[in-house]
């Protein structure tokens, strides 16, 4: 738990408790997306990629430590600052990176962008350009599971910002409801485009808001992997063991702007400065050193590990070919009837 | 051999079929359970499926849908309710944005079998927000199709495809239909596919285009004017996305006029795709302007004379035809 | 305070803190509004009105409390079962039993009906067709109110059903935020439709909900018209002092259907009856007795009055002109321009 | 005398001398503030009027328009802001129920000086959720305007007569266009009166009818073809409600053919009833069928070239042009 006033780069979270396995998958992991997002903002510099890049540097701690959690059948929706999530969740950064350059072999051939990157098969329901869009289809995708008596949940990332969105209240409300095996994943960084929390909600923790729906709310450190990581855990037994949702509010902050080029006049050196203090990765490493968790070796085998992925996801987004124009007519239906869609 | 039935029952029977045939099909709305539906539509389904399958929901019509796509795009076939026309306005992006494009952004991967019962049209003096007709928006949105029965044997066919279906269907029940009888076969396993208009009755003089409630007008129209000499052929395109340009085009190819009907809003109307789609297929064989017979533009007022003078009658439809099929270029 | 598990007949207010006419005007309104109800409900099987009534029959504290708060210049938006709010607010029956009957006298000259009944000069922004429709409507006149640094506030009126609305959660979140002199009136009756609250909201004290937006939710007995008057009084005082919105549930119960001609399956004789037994008007009406703050001669007078006025009242409706067919057309906009709007 | 602005400044300029000349009308959405807009329309509007008159909000589009409908009820002249046209979709209940419709439910009391910018077309790769225009479907809603300027003078002038005016308005503002620059007049009070089409070009063998962002599109075209000898009018309708059908159907009569060009997909857009008004009132003119160009009826593509295939391009509207002045009926 941390209030975001007082920023610490201490983590609270005891690594010796976690198989070491799991604290390097989730170095691993955390790593990857950092540099996923560093080299698409490069490659988008440098013409690669079309579109508009929301980046989640700052934001690994949350998307890793949630995802650790579930399962592969597990579902996820995502949002428009989402690369996090869908690496977390076991995308793959060559179909992402292919995606955002908008070649055919990305994970929706090129016609969704950083928007709307989904892979069914890993549980990645999708990136949402609605801010709480993807909050009700989550809540769906957990009815269906509860309906059908398996035992898997779905988790709904979305940020400070979209709390105030009707469609979370509405969703919330019926989870709440229906207790439906679904966990409502805030990341609070502070901000919605530029404008701070404290200035769309009266509320500064919103997971006081679960209340209302009747289940918990619970507030982690959200730049402590460890931490989100429990928390999510604890969420994930109790929609398992069929006792309903769970709020958990990720306190974090973003790195960058709110999207590639945001001017970021909004907020102070000072505010980002202490917040880069508490940067979750460095953090992360640091600990994993001093508890003896992993060595200064195996963790630069990790970072190079990485650095080689990436270096293929570019090289496969670069040698991929475009879609042919032609097949932006294709896909709108999944069955044809006669009369004419066009 | 066939057996008569209400519009409404025939919906019933689709719904209950298709929850028999398959498992992952269930019905979710605003009081579709225990009190039936508010207009009975799915009474009787909640005793035969339980509460599991025939689920009574929060007033929340944002989660209603998007909990309907959720649960399509993890494998189930939910059939969702809006009670009215004019509450799906509350959901807008869980349907526009969200169901109609998550198959495209995927790259076509996303399957989306989800049905959205609506009813549309004025049940006489509910005025300005229980009355209207919105499935003419939803044709300017790629990704949905829309269903838009007139008759029970249409009602229960098309149901079933589009509950059998992988693309998010708006299915719109006008309520004034619901009553309304009509013949549908004994077999349990009939379809009506999307994308085919039925040409109501043959004619020669002049095409009425008649877009879901209003059919029984335009066929009482019709046999009025048969009377006094014109013989209109009467077209009902069943489903407005996929729609069937082809049978609309050879119909006023061949009568040479065109009078299109609805209950939705003049301007903007279904009406007004159609009569552009004539327009430009059709233009060297029109006779006669094309004439659009919908609600006036204005709000549905709450006095039923108020309402009845704005809404597409028996009298203005009959002018309309006697309008084009006296016309001279 | 009461628990709609247990009802009882015993107001736990004090009539004797209030002066006397004040109690008669209480008593008088919510005669008028269940008499009105009656009557509307006879003239429609008569066939004077021809549309949908929900009626508010057994409601008519909370709707005659609540008001009884508010001064001439404060505004309320009121819902499909809005006949009770209006006459509190100052809605002169005339026009409204007109407005049923669909004639060019009443309030919306035949076009409004039940559902959609406004007096801006009374400051009744409207009925509304659309569930928590109003409640952005309300919170967007506050703003007004605030902006121009006016001594008014505003009311809107839903129902339990309401509050799992999307609009009903950002126009409270606004409201939070910017301590608009907004309160939010909760009249919880148990049933949205057919379908009872504790199957529509997992929580069965909707009040708690405002602390997700930072401001007090209170219960009040709503079938007891004076704690509904004294908790709307403090909401009242909170917001014209710049304190912000106050969420208010009066817990109530309908004694009829949701609209004239519900069957009702969904509840029981028992339940309806219980609550019979504690029915507003009555129990206020013995109270007043008991405490000899009026005496039986005063109430048959204002008994007397409310039929005379009702019989007026439809008098007027029955012996007013239908608007012209034509005038269907009228009143779409404020202003014409060139072009055509039809 | 004028002057060069561009498109952004114009609205900023009428927002800001509409602030100045009236204590009533304030700015209210998300970002519009201390960002000054995502599209930087509103910058220095924060700074000059502070936060009570600019004012950013939180995300909750249902409540940015119903608050403004309230506020404008109780007085005051509220421009309330829509990022992305898709987003109205959240908000939809609050304009087309209410907003549209609380003047005449009340019988005509209400005064609704609502404003409600909304940014429409596709900005370049921003995919399906951003880049939509749906400015067609509130055609078919009675009681709003829709304003759709082109250029820098109509949005100025257009935007001062919507915040002065008593209706609800969607005043729709082309992405594509907020960097276009153009004349606008020194005098600061000049209004563009709605339901006035502007010609934008004077020609004989065709209409072209250009909605909103398209316009500088179809000039350019326009222009291609004069060098091949074919002479196109230009219409541009400047507010689609109310619509100046007059001018069009004039235009049409004269030039005998017409080509609708808009942003919004193609089946059922602002085209469509366009389309159908033509069919009606000119069908004795027509010598060659009535051609939409428009974006097709598939969801926005990430991919600029699967984004520039569904667009309505130069080389789209010349070929239409050239296919219905080369067309013999
Ligand atoms: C319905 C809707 N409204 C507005 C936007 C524009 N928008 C995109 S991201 C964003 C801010 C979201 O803030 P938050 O939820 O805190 O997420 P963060 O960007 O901080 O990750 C906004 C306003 C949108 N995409 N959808
Ligand atoms: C957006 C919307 N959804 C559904 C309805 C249909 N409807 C009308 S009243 C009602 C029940 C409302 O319940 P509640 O808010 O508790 O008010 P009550 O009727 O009990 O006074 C419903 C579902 C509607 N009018 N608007
Ligand atoms: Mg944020
Ligand atoms: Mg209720």
């Amino acid at each position: 738990m941390n209030t975001p006033s007082q920023p610490t780069n201490q983590l609270t979270t005891q690594p010796t408790n976690h198989p070491k396995d799991h604290l390097l998958t989730l170095y691993c992991r955390m790593v990857l997306i950092r540099e996923f997002e560093l080299r698409a903002i490069n490659e988008r510099r440098a013409g690669l990629i079309p579109g508009f890049i929301h980046s989640c540097v700052g934001q690994e701690a949350t998307a890793v430590g949630a995802c650790a959690a579930l399962n592969a059948d597990d579902a996820i929706t995502s949002t428009h600052r989402g690369h996090g999530h869908l690496i977390a969740k076991g995308g793959d950064p060559k179909y992402m990176m292919a995606e955002l350059a908008a070649r055919s072999t990305g994970y929706c051939g090129g016609k969704g962008g950083s928007l709307h990157m989904a892979d069914f098969d890993l549980g990645i329901l999708g990136a949402n350009g609605i801010v709480a869009g993807g909050i009700p289809m989550a809540t769906g995708a957990a009815l269906a599971f509860q309906m059908r008596g398996e035992d898997r949940v779905a988790l709904a990332f979305f940020g400070d910002g979209a709390v105030n969105e009707g469609a979370f209240h509405e969703a919330a409300n019926l989870a709440g409801l229906w207790k439906l095996p679904v966990i409502f994943f805030c990341e609070n960084n502070l901000y919605g485009e530029g404008t701070p929390q404290s200035k769309q909600s009266p509320v500064a923790d919103l997971a006081m808001r679960a209340e209302g729906y009747a289940f918990p709310g619970v507030i982690a450190d959200g730049n402590d992997v460890l931490a989100v990581y429990e928390a999510t855990q604890a969420a994930v037994n109790r929609a398992r063991a069929g006792n309903g949702p769970t709020f958990i509010e990720g306190k974090t902050y973003r790195f960058r702007g709110h999207y590639e080029g945001d001017p970021m006049a909004y907020r102070s050196k000072e505010e980002m400065e202490a917040w880069r203090q508490r940067d979750p990765i460095p953090a992360f490493r640091r600990r994993l050193i001093a508890d003896a968790a992993a060595s200064e070796g195996e963790l630069r085998a990790i970072e190079d590990e990485v650095q080689a992925a990436l270096d293929e996801a570019v090289q496969f987004a670069a040698g991929s070919p475009a879609p042919d124009p032609e097949s932006a007519l294709e896909g709108v239906y999944g069955e044809t009837h006669g009369g004419s869609v066009f | 051999m066939t057996r008569e039935i209400a519009f409404s029952k025939a919906l019933r029977e689709a719904m209950a079929e298709e929850m028999r045939r398959d498992s992952s099909v269930f019905l979710m709305g605003e009081d579709v359970g225990v009190f039936g539906g508010v207009f009975g539509v799915s009474a009787g389904l909640y005793d035969e499926f339980g509460e599991e399958r025939v689920r009574d929901t929060p007033i929340s019509e944002q989660a209603i849908v998007g909990a309907g796509l959720g649960a399509a795009l993890a494998g189930m076939r939910p059939i969702v309710e809006i009670m009215f026309g004019d509450f799906v306005t509350v959901a807008m992006d869980q349907v526009v944005n969200q169901a109609a494009k998550a198959r495209y952004m995927s790259g076509g991967k996303a399957q989306v079998p989800l049905t959205i019962r609506i009813t549309n049209g004025a049940p006489g003096s509910a005025a300005a927000q229980h009355s209207q007709s919105p499935e003419g928006w939803f044709m300017n949105v790629p990704g949905l199709k829309i269903a838009i029965p007139a008759t029970p044997y249409d009602a229960k066919g098309l149901l079933k495809t589009a509950i059998r279906g992988e693309d998010p269907v708006l299915f719109f029940e006008h309520k004034m239909l619901y009553e309304v009888k009509g013949e549908v076969p004994e077999d349990d396993d009939y379809t009506v596919p999307f994308g085919q208009a039925a040409i109501r009755r043959k004619g020669t003089d002049a095409t009425i285009v008649a877009v879901g409630g209003v059919l029984p007008k335009a066929m009482e129209a019709a046999d009025l004017l048969a009377k006094s000499g014109i013989s209109v052929e009467v077209v009902d395109p069943r489903t407005l996305v996929p729609l069937d340009t082809e049978t609309l085009i050879e119909s006023v190819k061949k009568t040479n006029r065109a009078i299109i009907i609805h209950e939705a809003h003049r301007r903007a109307g279904p009406g007004a795709e159609i009569a552009a789609i004539l327009a430009e297929g059709a233009i060297g064989y029109l006779d006669a302007p094309i004439v659009r017979v919908a609600t006036k533009n204005v709000p549905f007022p709450y006095n039923p004379e108020l309402e009845d003078f704005i809404l597409p009658g028996m009298g203005d439809i009959v002018e309309a035809v006697e309008g084009v099929v006296g016309y001279t270029l």
